[in-house]
């Protein structure tokens, strides 16, 4: 951590970290789920940048690099997740609207697989 | 190949259920071959190394080929087969085999469509507890018991029953309780001696500079915490008893005689050979302290034993009840104490078994699973009703069974030891005992109308659609149930006539060691 | 020397942008509000952060690996402009379907709602 | 404060250890909600990893990873070794008596000091760990599914109520 | 003792009745076959006892060790074949084959059911009772006891019903409970004490044991209580209990088998676990020999009052049971003698008085002594029998019971004890009280009213009547021929 | 329960507590699991001395991981199947109408389309990369961190993403229950298979050293190396297989439809 | 090892471990609970042991957290305590 943009590094990070306290706060205030999910996915990518941090603190970026990189794509699934489970709870809740044909979404779909949907009442 | 044989106990059932997977999905029928086979191999390795290590002394066997010659000790794996442990593969083999036999359609029954997972997590679970036998590294232990224990949730939830799903919840929480306590007993260990090898930790808690080490006591305590919730003992007993009856009747003949068990086993391993019976028994100064716990187990395990109303409930508290031998036996501190305590672990493997195979079979006919609903079933099924009498007097205690040699080494341990308290406990839960089987003897044994119940035997046969089945006797459950039965029993029996060479194997293992060597015993 | 002070003037940008996040993330009045500081700011102060990093690692252009360092931290700054992005629009679009009711504007009409009536029309 | 610098600053991964072990294990022992529960498991099983972990951290120290530069002077070393092939085995006897009688002198002949690398040991227990406790926690969620697809409920009074009265779908 | 010979034959004779249980349950529906088969095994068994009869009266000893145990872990399963395992193994084998023709008569007679598991338990029962006999050391001793207690159990509730329910759950409490409450502990205590050496051989197993007197009595308690078998009070009331059992079961078992077991293992206590001289040093036998006096005159008074026949029967064996303690723990040559002749004399009479309970039970269902009126002329024999019978367990010539009784008061008289020699005397009049009056109601009362239609004998089935016959005249044979039993006594006492 | 929980905490902190003084202070060099004590160097130093030596694998972790404790990574690797295999016992169900608590529908509203082309239009660009990163992770793990777990999670991952972008079913339709059931228990097999070869070749289990007999132009140490690799992606199937298997169950009541 | 962070990063687990048992919505808590692992991620990296903390990256980010929800959803959402 000797040369001079270690410490650049690690006053950057401790700055992200302090910083990360009004997401936390924002965590344990609330008031609904989703302002939490909101700050979780912004401390979400602020892991990823902090261990890009820690990467260079270390002097050894190139081995920190690629979970930093696992961070940023993965990161994404848990909000997904989050959302999907608001939306499929507000379908099941609320009135189902008339089916639509299935998202070919990525390209070597399958409409086929994708089970028909039940007709909603 | 034989001094691979260390190795190849495990492989045999990993492959079992690797191979279960690959090929038992298409067609059901493949699974019980398979598991057979495996276990089979399982069980000649098993008498191999038995017999090499009764002959010629433990075996070291170092995984990677890591061993002392190229590396220090404990940077790779060893395994180390001695005769402690070579004793408790043959226990745990056997008892394995029995209960696939015993498994035989019935698994099919019970899981219908699941069959190749059922067995698959048996073998697994086999795997399991001979892994936790065979290894000599402090973290191993660790994922082999993680091995044996997610595979033991899975087979109690398996079950049909709702109360065996919050039951194996239970157990779930508790075993993890348990093996992170070990887990971190392990590291306090690590921490304090640098190497996870049980013996290479031994060597260094040998240094009298760690008598009065915190870390050491509180890793101590940490392990047996953790490992007397993996057995129910006494006060943590509570995941037992609901997860073992509600749970489908071919896990329950697999668990309930070797996961308490093997449980007793890392006990006592760990006590002998990470820690050394001269720091367990002499620095630390317990040995009156957990022997009275164990005094509170039995009887406690007893009374609530004597509290049920459902057979296989019954049979869970006394389990508890003899997990307090054990513990008590174990830490009495002497040579014939810890005799007494290794010899209880096979007995009661064999007992348990016994009683639990014959229990299903009982329950299994009757329909209902309280006691007093098992009238006239002496009739119906002598040779079940045989079996269930051999271990209830192995339970009891009864000459020549095993359950009796047994007491009797705990017995001579208690009174040479001067532990009152543990000698009248072990008296009075044989007492208990001997009130709880004669209880359900004599309900099975009066009962109504013999004939009637025959013939309603016959009715509930051919309307299980198992008429056309071979039976025995009228009203007998099917060979492959009875047979291990009957095998189980004769082994009680055998056991106990044949007592004295697996106590000469028994000394064999502790020999040298302080306090509960031989040597240390000779007067 | 002089990449690195550019560096340094990327991250002290982007730990200045992250500051304006997080003082959004705590004051804003709703939901919606806050996502939208938490979603840029957030999204934009680790871009610069990382690209500052990233230029850092330029300073002796020597050996290959370090390029696949740079490169490496590039992909993670192009992951998290696609994926940040995307989970706040998931998000927010949850929020909505949640029934959390956004802040109205100054004619009492929620801005959601009509675009939504709108789409429908069409 | 003589109390905070002599006993909690050393040793403060410890003390933060502790602390999420005790709030791991309360929860798990204490919370109504078989979820919580869980939550509670995960927060012990990571308390006893943020243990081996710290055993593991040396000041100073850096990755467990060798380093580039070592690994030139060092790829040679390792290929005089291979090339003697059989001789390999007396060979590490004779760096392993080495390395029992005089740490300095393997470092002149490495080049590697383990002072440098952060212990790999606990990292590599840790590992194992976190998998069993991801399986774990995946085989308590399906159990949990099942108790609430039997009781309609995963609070534990109501389904230790349920079973005492023997409800529907209770088989007793 | 001088000279060993190692033969299988008492493994055999103790096998013969066990392997005789498989056979009989196969052949459950030849009736003929099944009775058969008892027999057979009988004659065997007790054909098998004989022929090691010269061997034991030329002064040898059989040995044969069943499973091979090793130096120090626990005791071999031994067997070992002395005088007083002889005398008891031929009274024991004899009596069966009585007893098993008497068995059909009374079985047959009143068409019990689960016939099959009757013999097979029996002879089951028979095979533990031989093992107690021949067993070589306290290991196998103990073994084969438990074993009766159990083997004996579905014989005590065979009629199950609620009765035989009580009588069973009472049977094993005691039975079970002492043994392994009490006998288990000293067995084990005696292990150690003795260093692992548990083996009836050579001199006594405690002989050499640092010992004093408050663990000596503890540990002679804990084995005479242990071992209820013997009856003594307070650890008796199984034995009334267990009179709801068939009465040939009464009869061999509760007359011979089960209790003489009992006394059988206080006296091998005595002999060879103490030794006399141990016990003569502590002196603490006296204790017993108060605990066993206090027995014998409040069992015979609780006798007296008994209306139920065989609950009579049952209090009065529970007084001789005592005596025979009584006279081993007088500790003298002489009343140790008495004692083992005892075993025979009372086994011989007390079995006749069974036998002729069950008689009149088959013949006319009357089970209690008020209803015996007049019967001594409707059942000549049976009532003779009796006579006999009560004379012999009286001790009144000419019947053997006199002279087992000469020996134990002779025996009282030579250890200097004449509180207990009174209690003999005392407790043989009140023998007498208890059972005369039952002759001389049989014989003497007139019929009572409406019966007395019946005229002439009716007695109950052969096979009834000649066991009992047979028995009463071996009560009288013993008086006049006890070369046997005397010199197989000596044979124990002698060497001391 | 409240009381006996709030106790048992206390009791095991204060337990535990009570041997923090003990403990070598954090980060200490020469702490015993560090630095060994006296004549017994510790273990994790001969690992950082000679794992180049004898492995030629820089990444220490990965050579310990897969090499000196590889028995430890193999029952870890059991562990996991275990699990899978757990989840599918205690949750699949097979027979039954199909009548789910909740609509299943896709959400079809004009927002959950919107939205759905927008989350699949990245996840479509997404996943491949997740995917590709993923077999690097596993086949790089000698040299940086990674390896086979990491890999198989992310590569588990990519097909969860699947899952939550389109459905279940059509990540099913890629990765289908026969197939990672299969490739599950292939995954242990290739572990326990290079284990078992070495026994064949008569050494002791795992000890890779004797296949540089079969593979072609190795040295001993080098074929640790390559077993290594080859373990690791044994491990990475396993793992890839049982991570989706668990979400396809639990997200779909183990009804393997449609799913959450 | 870098003393702040680790200290910052501490005080934050304990906090985050609080939260996520006290909060009632299940959904929050397991989110909660998301962060509680990124931050032991970030522990884990700056204690130097980057293959545990890329695996908790891996599984904290990846998996847990979405088993966690899909069990939710298959459950209820509201807990008791």
């Amino acid at each position: 951590m000797g040369e001079g943009f270690g410490i650049v590094a690690i006053i950057a990070g401790i700055v992200l970290l302090v910083l990360m306290i009004p997401a936390i706060y924002r965590i344990v205030v609330g008031p609904t789920a989703i302002d939490r999910i909101v700050a979780v996915n912004i401390i979400g990518t602020k892991t990823a940048v902090l261990l890009v941090v820690i990467g260079v603190a270390f002097e050894r970026v190139g081995m920190f690099v690629d979970f930093a990189l696992a961070y940023a794509l993965l990161n994404f699934v848990g909000s997904l997740a989050a959302a999907r489970y608001l939306h499929k709870t507000k379908a099941m809740a609320g009135s189902a609207q008339p089916a639509d044909q299935p998202v070919s979404g990525s390209g070597d779909t399958d409409a086929a697989s994708s089970s028909p949907s039940p007709p909603a009442p | 190949m034989s001094e691979q044989l260390p190795a190849i106990i495990l492989l045999a059932p990993l492959f079992g259920a690797l191979l279960t997977g690959l090929a038992g999905n298409r067609d059901h029928r493949r699974c019980f071959p398979i598991l057979i086979s495996a276990l089979a191999v399982s069980f000649g390795c098993a008498i191999a190394l038995l017999v090499q290590v009764s002959q010629s002394g433990p075996i070291d066997y170092f995984v990677g080929g890591w061993n002392t010659e190229r590396v220090p000790l404990g940077v790779g794996i060893q395994l180390r087969i001695d005769a402690l442990n070579a004793l408790l593969l043959v226990v745990i083999t056997t008892v394995a085999l029995l209960t696939a036999v015993y498994s035989f359609r019935r698994a099919g029954e019970e899981n219908t469509e699941k069959t190749p997972q059922f067995y698959m997590l048996f073998q697994m679970l086999c795997v399991g507890l001979l892994g936790i036998t065979v290894t000599a590294d402090a973290f191993n232990l660790f994922v082999l018991v993680e091995v044996s224990s997610l595979t033991s949730y899975a087979l109690v939830a398996m079950g049909s029953k709702s109360r065996g799903t919050v039951a194996a919840f239970n157990y779930l929480i508790m075993g993890t309780v348990g093996a992170s306590f070990y887990l971190l007993g392990v590291g306090y260990l690590y921490m304090q001696t640098g190497t996870l090898n049980m013996a290479a930790i031994h060597e260094i808690l040998a240094d009298p500079a760690f008598g009065k080490s915190s870390t050491v006591f509180v890793a101590f305590i940490l392990i047996l915490v953790g490992v007397w919730i993996k057995m129910a003992f006494f006060p943590l007993y509570g995941w037992l008893p609901n997860a073992y009856s509600y749970c489908p009747s071919t896990t329950s003949c697999l668990l309930a005689p070797l996961m308490t068990k093997v449980s007793v086993y890392v006990m006592i391993r760990v006590m002998l050979s990470i820690f050394g019976a001269d720091w367990v028994f002499q620095s630390l100064g317990w040995s009156h302290t957990v022997v009275w716990l164990a005094v509170i187990a039995i009887l406690a395990g007893s009374v609530l034993a004597l509290a049920q109303v459902e057979l296989k409930k019954m049979l869970c508290y006394l389990i508890v009840a003899e997990v307090g031998y054990m513990v008590g036996g174990a830490w009495l501190a002497n040579h014939w104490g810890m005799v007494g305590a290794i010899y209880h672990i096979l007995a009661d493997a064999f007992m348990t078994l016994c009683l639990f195979i014959a229990a299903n079979i009982f329950i299994k006919h009757c329909r209902a699973d309280r006691i007093d609903q098992l009238e006239g079933l002496f009739k119906r099924m002598p040779l079940t009703s045989t079996g269930f009498v051999v271990g209830a007097l192995a339970m009891i205690g009864v000459p020549p069974t095993a359950g009796f040699f047994s007491k009797w080494y705990l017995l001579r341990g208690g009174i040479e030891s001067g532990q009152w308290g543990y000698v009248i406990a072990l008296l009075v839960s044989s007492l208990v005992n001997a009130v709880l089987f004669f209880r359900i003897i004599e309900i099975a044994y009066f009962g109504k109308n013999p004939a009637e119940s025959h013939d309603h035997a016959h009715d509930e046969d051919s309307h299980q659609g198992q008429a056309g089945e071979a039976t025995l006797l009228g009203g007998e459950g099917r060979p492959a149930t009875v047979i291990p039965l009957l095998i189980t029993a004769a082994i009680v029996i055998l056991l106990g006539v044949f007592n004295a060479p697996v106590v000469e194997i028994i000394q064999q293992a502790l020999e040298g060691m302080p306090v509960v060597g031989a040597a240390a015993a000779a007067r | 020397m002089i990449l690195d002070l550019v560096a340094i003037l990327l991250i002290a940008a982007g730990l200045v942008f992250f500051l304006g996040a997080a003082v959004g993330l705590v004051r804003f009045p709703d939901f919606y509000t806050r996502m939208h500081a938490a979603g840029k700011g957030d999204t934009l102060s680790s871009l610069l952060v990382v690209l500052g990093f990233a230029l850092h690692e330029l300073r002796h252009f020597d050996g290959s690996a370090d390029v696949v360092v740079f490169l490496k931290l590039l992909a993670i700054c192009a992951f998290i402009m696609l994926t940040s992005p995307t989970s706040t629009h998931a998000l927010m679009d949850a929020g909505y379907e949640d029934g959390i009711e956004p802040v109205l504007g100054e004619d009492g009409e929620n801005a959601l709602t009509e675009t939504r009536n709108r789409r429908l029309k069409d | 404060m003589e109390f905070l610098n002599a006993s909690v600053i050393p040793y403060f991964n410890y003390w933060i250890y502790v602390v999420l072990m005790m709030i791991g294990l309360h929860a798990m022992i204490t919370k109504n909600n078989l979820i919580k529960k869980l939550i509670g498991m995960s927060i012990f099983q990571t308390a006893i990893i943020l243990f081996y972990v710290s055993i593991g951290v040396k000041t100073g120290s850096t990755i467990p990873i060798l380093e580039h530069h070592h690994d030139e002077g060092h790829a040679e070393t390792a290929h005089a070794v291979a090339e003697s092939g059989d001789h390999h085995a007396e060979e590490t006897d004779h760096e392993k008596s080495d390395h029992g009688n005089n740490e300095h002198a393997i470092e002149a002949d490495h080049g590697i000091d383990p002072d440098h690398f952060a212990n790999p040991l606990p990292h590599v227990l840790m590992l194992t760990a976190i998998v069993v406790g991801v399986s774990t926690l995946g085989v308590a969620l399906a159990i949990s599914q099942s108790i609430y697809k039997d009781f309609g409920s995963l609070e534990e009074n109501e389904i230790l109520a349920k079973i005492k009265q023997g409800g529907p779908g209770v088989d007793v | 003792m001088d000279s060993v010979v190692h033969s299988s034959l008492p493994l055999w004779a103790c096998l013969a009745s066990l392997l005789a249980a498989p056979a009989i349950v196969l052949f459950r529906r030849e009736l003929f076959l099944r009775e058969a088969t008892t027999f057979v095994a009988a004659f065997v068994k007790f054909g098998l006892v004989l022929a090691m009869l010269p061997i034991i009266t030329s002064g040898k000893v059989i040995e044969f060790t069943l499973v091979e145990g090793f130096g120090g872990v626990v005791a071999p399963i031994l067997f070992r074949v002395d005088g007083l395992g002889m005398l008891f193994a031929l009274v024991a084998s004899s009596l069966w084959i009585v007893t098993s023709l008497y068995a059909i008569g009374y079985m047959r007679g009143l068409h019990e059911h689960s016939q099959t598991r009757f013999f097979a338990f029996f002879a089951i029962s028979l095979s533990a009772t031989l093992g107690v006999a021949f067993a070589g050391n306290l290991l196998t001793l103990y073994l084969f006891y438990e074993m009766l207690s159990l083997a004996t159990w579905p014989l005590v509730t065979h009629h199950q019903d609620k009765e035989a329910r009580t009588g069973g759950r009472t049977y094993l409490t005691y039975l079970l409970g002492t043994s392994i409450g009490f006998a288990l502990p000293a067995l084990i205590f005696t292990w150690i004490k003795s260093g692992g050496d548990l083996s009836f051989a050579g001199d006594a197993i405690l002989a050499s044991a640092d010992l004093g007197p408050a663990q000596g009595l503890i540990l002679l308690l804990a084995f005479c209580f242990g071992f209820s078998k013997a009856g003594m009070m307070p650890f008796h009331s199984w034995l009334p209990g267990a009179m709801v059992a068939p009465t040939p079961v009464s009869a061999l078992l509760h007359a011979v088998a089960v209790v003489k077991v009992g006394v059988f293992c206080v006296i091998r206590v005595f002999t060879a676990v103490f030794g006399v001289d141990l016990l003569a040093k502590l002196g603490v036998a006296t204790v017993i020999s108060w605990i066993a006096a206090f027995t014998v005159i409040v069992s015979s008074l609780i006798a007296m009052s008994q209306d139920n026949l065989k609950r009579r029967l049952a209090f009065s064996t529970i007084g001789q049971l005592s005596y025979i303690v009584l006279g081993v723990s007088l500790l003298s040559a002489h009343a140790v003698q008495g004692s083992m002749m005892h075993i025979a004399m009372h086994a011989f009479g007390k079995i006749t008085l069974f036998f002729c309970a069950g008689a009149i039970f088959v013949a006319t269902g009357k089970k209690y002594v008020s209803q015996l009126s007049g019967l001594g002329k409707t059942m000549p024999f049976t009532m003779g029998a009796f006579a006999i019978g009560a004379m012999s367990v009286t001790g009144v010539p000419p019947t053997g019971g006199l002279l087992s009784k000469f020996y134990l008061v002779w025996g009282a008289a030579d250890a200097q004890q004449f509180a207990l020699l009174a209690v003999y005397l005392v407790s043989s009049v009140l023998n007498g009280v208890y059972f005369f009056p039952v002759v001389y109601r049989a014989f003497f009362k007139p019929a009572p009213e409406g019966e007395a239609a019946v005229e002439g004998i009716r007695e109950a089935p052969l096979a009834c009547v000649l066991p009992l016959s047979i028995t009463a005249v071996g009560s009288v044979l013993l008086f006049f021929f006890p070369g046997l039993l005397l010199e197989l006594t000596k044979l124990m006492t002698g060497a001391q | 329960m409240k009381w006996f929980g709030l106790i048992a905490t206390v009791f095991t902190g204060i337990l535990l507590l009570s041997a923090v003084p003990d403990f070598a202070a954090f980060g200490d060099p020469d702490s015993p699991a560090n630095g060994g004590l006296g004549d017994h160097p510790s273990v994790s130093q001969y690992y950082i001395t000679d794992t180049y030596t004898d492995t030629k694998v820089p990444n220490i972790v990965t050579a310990v991981l897969a090499d000196y404790r590889g028995y430890d990574t193999m029952f870890e690797t059991v562990v996991i199947f275990a699990a899978g295999i757990a989840i599918f016992a205690i949750l699949r169900s097979f027979s039954g109408p199909v009548a789910p608590s909740h609509p299943t529908a896709i959400d079809t509203s004009v927002e959950g389309d919107h939205q759905r082309i927008i989350i699949g239009t990245t996840c479509r660009v997404i996943i491949p990369v997740i995917q590709l990163f993923a077999l690097y992770v596993v086949a790089h793990g000698h040299h940086s961190p990674g390896g086979g777990f990491q890999g198989g999670v992310i590569l588990g991952a990519s097909f969860i993403l699947v899952a939550l972008a389109k459905d279940l079913s059509a990540a099913l339709g890629r990765f289908s229950e026969k197939r990672y059931l299969a490739l599950g228990s292939v995954g242990i097999l290739i572990y326990a298979g290079f284990g078992l070869l070495c026994v064949a070749l008569e050494r002791n289990f795992l000890d890779y050293e004797i296949l540089h007999r079969i593979m072609p132009a190795t040295d001993p140490i080098m074929a640790r190396s390559h077993s290594m690799l080859g373990v690791e992606v044994g491990v990475a199937f396993t793992v890839t297989a049982i991570m989706f298997a668990i979400y396809a169950n639990l997200s779909s009541k183990g009804r393997l439809e449609q799913g959450f | 090892m870098i003393v702040p962070f680790d200290i910052i990063i501490l005080i934050f687990l304990v906090i985050t471990a609080l939260i996520s048992l006290r909060v009632r919505d299940l959904l929050g808590a397991t989110m909660i609970l998301g962060v509680y692992s990124f931050l032991i991620c970030l522990l884990w990296a700056e204690m130097g042991a980057v293959d545990v903390a890329f695996t908790e990256a891996a599984v904290g980010a990846g998996v847990s957290t979405v088993f966690m929800i899909a069990t939710i959803y298959h459950t209820r959402r509201h807990s008791s305590d």
